[in-house]
């Protein structure tokens, strides 16, 4: 597959993303600067990292979401381009509408750097089709503003879109095991079409035995087996 | 630009500047001529204590800074040891504790920012942040003010930049109540053949300005603030904060880094730190043997009607300068450009060896490179302070004890107390992830390892760590530096990794105190005494003195940050227990030492008694037999043992992990009393614990190694039992540890 | 010409920051301070041919950028 | 009552996020926003005597919490 892994001035898991895509499952990937207006042609997947893009000043994601490359990413994703957000690229994808809901202020209001628990659930979605519903996935988080805010967020999940939700180990869905106070722990969403997903982990850090965690992986795998299915070049016409 | 006239120069305008009438003599000798007003502001800064270490360069030469491994040593912007496979580690630690002090938040961020720059600017990628903060006690009103806004603003600028803060330090002492220790840590990673340093050679080439714009930030900053100690007219002298913008430094980091790529393009480059352009035109100018010629009115600013004076101090942070290789300006204003920041061409090298300033058309300031570079020398007076006698005569074991019945107690008090208490509140706020390195993350072991790619793909690791016990320095401070160097060793041995290096960061009081300049040489020699017996040069540092309000100083804190390293990540070692059965032993020997221990200060409220010897040919015995246990993969868990003695230790390996493990533990056979047993600090001690079936490996290695190793017993159930007093379910320990940090800060 | 725009959250959404700054106060001795919300405030120094024209682009300013009209609200005035 | 504070940088302290947003303006089709300081807004809903009472205390708990006066400043308005 031939990923587009977006670089914002402050991105700063863009390196990740690209070691854990092109070292860790030997695909093909490319950055993309925030002042191009296109995608590098036959893009599969298009990657919006985390980091502190414009130095989250004013808002996480304000700023970087108007930027030039953020059109071609809103037309890619209308064709049905999948398109994973992490962390600030969640925040990002929110503030550029291509998401449902907002990232306010952790609960705690301190940064957490920390592992977590979270249940894969909702509908299908190209990062999430091979990993089975219910399945728990530890990650690190690390952000000052995940806290997910929606205004009717028990309806979407109804609709599905909610993916993840953050857990204890054995998969409950508890207050105790919200890190950030986000509404129903929700930890990531999908657009309508399912196409668009973020979520505030890093799957990226829990690739690599080494590192500790091997979870996340099966995000990036699970984008590997849809796009081997055809699902990703449907969009192209 | 309208700057108003500039005042004369005369010795009552030096003294108000912090120039000693010999000082201004030496100026005046050295110029043939009165200065102008901001030739005055060139040598005050260049001569403060913080820029020219005039107090401490001749303690300083004491220490070995040569090695096999020593590429750059202390001199350049950071220190550089070879790590094989042509690459290199760059790092070095830097002090920001005064405007920690004055603006808790701001003045650690910039901290950061600082030293990060000081090793990006040598070509290196950042990959790790330590950091080493002392406060005033927890009871005290201002002291949970100062712990937040230091520790959000060392996380919000190192998680912004995205360099992982992978350990660190946090003590707490009354001593510190008016004068907090903030030193940050920076190591990065460099291609040898890819060195950049701080020179401006070549005649004719051009001089870049790079960054954020000049303001009037910290004018008198670093070179007062750090040069003086605090009193009520820190007030009025109270420099404008200066306030860190990581967004920028990112941006920065990026610019800088993809110059650098160039070949040939840029000839040197230096930050703009302590005393801004001065210093970074002047030492660069002298390391080169060369001169510069600069105008002023070419720097971008952000404030309208700056003299001269003040161009040349500010401290606005996030600013580089470059020498361009002539001819080649448009290809450095290119990159620029693509990350938004503000450049200007603002000078030529010449060959005069001299640092010409012009402003508003006019020559300001014309002055010889070197004598500002070199600056002064003083060897002041020393003398041991004349209250030790008192304080090492105290025998701790004369004091009241606890009863057999309560050293449980006695035992979650100290594990419950602020230096013992687990650190996560602190570092769950940092990033200590990012960039994919963290193998081993705070709070894991006794040292932080980061994995570095070899050009071939495959992994090798870096051990690192930061630590000063401060009691001990206070008591004997010889003895507490060795001791410092020996457990910074001693940590990265038991997690596995080889130590090879070291900078530091010496804290101390007014040098103009003979009592701090005997403290100081004292140190020194412990730190020279020990990197020599144990092959770890020191290779960058820096010496932050005036840490006292009206008249208190602060103990004496040199601290010690070390590197080692590890050729597989994998086989690092962590330190808490890892399942039922394990065998557990201890390596070292026992002592009745319980001088300057944390028991001492949580139970009596004192920092008294005897400083622990340290036998340095055991300790290296024991580090030795450490790694080769490590690397034949023989051992569960290892951490050595330190405040609060082998009680702490034990139940630190029962519950710092995310499961906890229990264990039954006899006390060691010596002849020693039960309270040193559980909670005396002497060094090269380590807990360990490996599978039975490595018994018989484990003993013969240690026997080979003649470090001394004794069974306690076994990891299983769901308690600590330790000697026959100490039984504590393990629900209890976690509980104490864990919580009792931020439960101190409310 | 100057604007002063107040960004806040809207009412419905938790504003941990306000319950902590509330908390904090009753702590110093400031228990009469039953409620606290706390917000953004940017100061716009901006050219426009009048208030209104002014009015309009902060408007636009605010859609754009200032605010996220998911969760916040804002409200601007302009002096000359 | 009600009180609205407003705390905004010293005006010779660097304010990194109000200029990454004026270029963020900029970018956007607003060049005419010149300059542009980020700071906080609070509101406190809060019982006083009268409103020159209100006006000591909000003074106080500026002082004491709600601006960093080694950075900042602050201004209040209060309301019935
Ligand atoms: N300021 C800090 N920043 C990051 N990590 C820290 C900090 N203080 C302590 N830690 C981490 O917490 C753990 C325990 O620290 P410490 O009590 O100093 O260790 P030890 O007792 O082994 O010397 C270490 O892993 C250390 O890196
Ligand atoms: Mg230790």
């Amino acid at each position: 597959m031939r990923i587009a892994i977006l670089q914002f001035p402050g991105s700063n898991c863009d390196d990740d993303a690209m070691h854990v895509l092109t070292r860790v499952l030997t695909e093909s990937a490319s950055f993309v600067w925030h002042k191009q207006s296109r995608l590098p042609d036959a893009t599969d997947a298009v990657i919006v990292p985390g980091g502190f893009s414009y130095g989250d000043y004013l808002r996480s994601g304000a700023m970087a979401a108007h930027s030039p490359i953020m059109d071609a990413v809103r037309s890619f994703a209308a064709d049905g381009g999948p398109v994973l957000g992490i962390c600030n690229g969640f925040q990002i994808l929110c503030e550029a509408g291509l998401l449902p809901g907002a990232l306010a202020r952790n609960a705690s209001l301190h940064f957490e750097c920390r592992q977590v628990n979270v249940r894969v659930e909702g509908k299908p979605t190209p990062f999430t089709s091979a990993i089975p519903a219910g399945r728990v996935l530890r990650m690190p988080i690390a952000h000052g503003d995940g806290r997910y805010v929606h205004d009717d967020a028990d309806g979407l999940g109804k609709q599905g879109q909610v993916v993840f939700r953050y857990c204890d180990a054995a998969g409950g869905i508890k207050d105790d095991a919200n890190p950030n106070g986000s509404q129903l722990n929700i930890a990531g969403v999908s657009n309508p079409a399912g196409n668009v997903v973020a979520l505030m982990p890093h799957p990226e850090r829990a690739s690599e035995a080494l590192l500790g965690e091997e979870g996340g992986r099966q995000i990036f795998e699970s984008l590997r087996m849809s796009l081997g299915q055809g699902a990703g070049s449907a969009r192209r016409g | 630009m309208s700057a108003a006239p500039e005042p004369e120069v005369t010795r009552a305008v030096g003294r108000a500047h912090g120039l000693t009438d010999d000082e201004f003599d030496r100026m005046l000798s050295i110029l043939e001529r009165t200065p102008t007003f901001t030739e005055l502001g060139l040598f005050m800064s260049m001569w403060s204590e913080h820029c020219s270490y005039k107090s401490s360069r001749i303690h300083l030469r004491n220490l070995p800074t040569t090695g096999p491994r020593v590429v750059h040593g202390p001199g350049e912007n950071a220190g550089v040891i070879d790590i094989g496979d042509g690459q290199v580690a760059v790092f070095k630690m830097e002090s920001h504790n005064h405007p920690s002090f004055v603006e808790p938040y701001q003045g650690a961020a910039t901290g950061v920012g600082g030293i990060l720059r000081d090793v990006f600017t040598m070509g290196a990628r950042p990959i790790a942040n330590l950091n080493a903060l002392r406060f005033g006690p927890p009871s005290h009103p201002r002291t949970p003010y100062l712990v937040a806004g230091v520790v959000s603003g060392i996380g919000g600028y190192g998680n912004s930049v995205g360099v992982p803060t992978v350990g660190g330090n946090v003590a707490f002492d009354a001593c510190y109540a008016g004068n907090i220790l903030v030193n940050a840590f920076t190591l990065g990673i460099a291609q040898k053949d890819r060195i950049f340093l701080g020179r401006a050679a070549g005649v004719g080439n051009s001089i870049l300005y790079f960054g954020a714009k000049t303001g009037r930030d910290g004018i008198h900053g670093a070179s007062l603030l750090a040069s003086a100690e605090f009193d009520d007219s820190s007030e009025e002298k109270r420099p404008t904060v200066q306030v860190g913008d990581p967004f920028t430094e990112k941006l920065l980091l990026e610019a800088s880094l993809e110059l650098m790529a160039v070949p040939g393009l840029l000839v040197g480059i230096q930050d703009m730190g302590a005393a801004g352009l001065t210093s970074s035109s002047v030492e660069m100018a002298a390391r080169a043997g060369n001169g510069v010629d600069m105008d002023l009115d070419l720097v971008p600013r952000r404030e309208p009607g700056m003299s001269a004076y003040e161009v040349m101090l500010s401290e606005s942070q996030e600013r580089m300068l470059a020498v361009v290789e002539k001819g080649r300006e448009p290809e450095a204003l290119r990159i620029l450009e693509k990350w938004d920041l503000d450049a200007a061409f603002i000078g030529t090298v010449t060959n005069t060896a001299r640092v010409v300033i012009r402003s508003n058309g006019k020559l300001v300031a014309d002055v010889p490179a070197d004598p500002l570079a070199e600056g002064l020398k003083y060897d002041r007076p020393r003398a041991r302070p004349t209250d030790l006698d008192a304080l090492t005569a105290v025998d701790p074991l004369a004091l009241a004890q606890p009863r057999p019945d309560e050293l449980g107690a006695t035992l979650l008090k100290i594990l419950a107390s602020p230096n013992v208490a687990s650190k996560e509140w602190v570092y769950r706020q940092y990033d200590h992830m990012v960039r994919l390195g963290t193998v081993v993350g705070p709070g894991e072991a006794d040292a932080a390892v980061i994995r570095v790619q070899r050009p071939d793909g495959t992994w090798k690791g870096l051990g690192l760590v930061v630590d000063c016990n401060a009691g001990f320095c206070y008591l004997d401070p010889y003895e507490g530096a060795r001791l410092a160097i020996a457990e910074n060793a001693r940590n990265l041995a038991v997690t596995g990794c080889k130590p090879l290096a070291v900078t530091d960061c010496l804290n101390f009081a007014s040098p103009e105190r003979p009592e701090t300049m005997w403290q100081f040489a004292e140190a020194i020699r412990g730190i020279a005494d020990a990197c020599t017996a144990l092959g770890t040069p020191v290779v960058s540092g820096n010496v932050s003195f005036y840490n006292e309000t009206e008249g208190k100083g602060i103990h004496p804190t040199p601290m010690v940050a070390m590197v080692g390293e590890i050729a597989d990540p994998a086989k690092a070692v962590t330190q808490n227990f890892k399942g039922e059965g394990d065998v557990v032993a201890l390596l070292g020997r026992q002592t009745d030492e319980l001088g300057g221990s944390e028991y001492l200060k949580v139970i009596h409220g004192q920092v008294a008694g005897k400083t622990p010897r340290l036998d340095i040919d055991l300790e290296k015995r024991v580090q030795g037999l450490c790694l080769e246990l490590a690397d034949r993969r023989l051992l569960r868990s290892a951490h050595d043992l330190s405040e609060g003695g082998l009680a702490v230790a034990a139940a630190e390996c029962c519950v710092a992990g995310s499961l906890s493990v229990g264990a039954v533990l006899e006390l060691p056979q010596a002849a020693v009393p039960e309270l040193a047993q559980l909670f005396g600090e002497a060094p090269s001690r380590v807990l360990i614990s490996f599978a039975p079936a490595n018994q018989a490996a484990v003993a013969a290695a240690a026997e080979a190694a003649g470090a001394g190793i004794e069974l306690l017993g076994r990891t299983g159930g769901r308690s600590l039992r330790l000697g026959r007093h100490v039984d504590l379910p393990l629900e209890t320990l976690s509980h104490a540890w864990r919580t009792g940090f931020a439960a101190l800060l409310g | 010409m100057t604007a002063k725009v107040f960004v806040t959250l809207k009412k419905a959404v938790l504003d941990p920051q306000g319950k902590a700054v509330q908390r904090a106060l009753e702590k110093l001795g400031f228990p009469e301070a039953s409620d606290v919300r706390v917000g953004r405030f940017i100061e716009i120094t901006l050219a426009a041919a009048s208030k209104d024209v002014a009015a309009r682009r902060v408007d636009d300013m605010c859609k754009k950028l200032l605010a996220n009209t998911v969760i916040e609200e804002y409200r601007f005035e302009i002096a000359e």
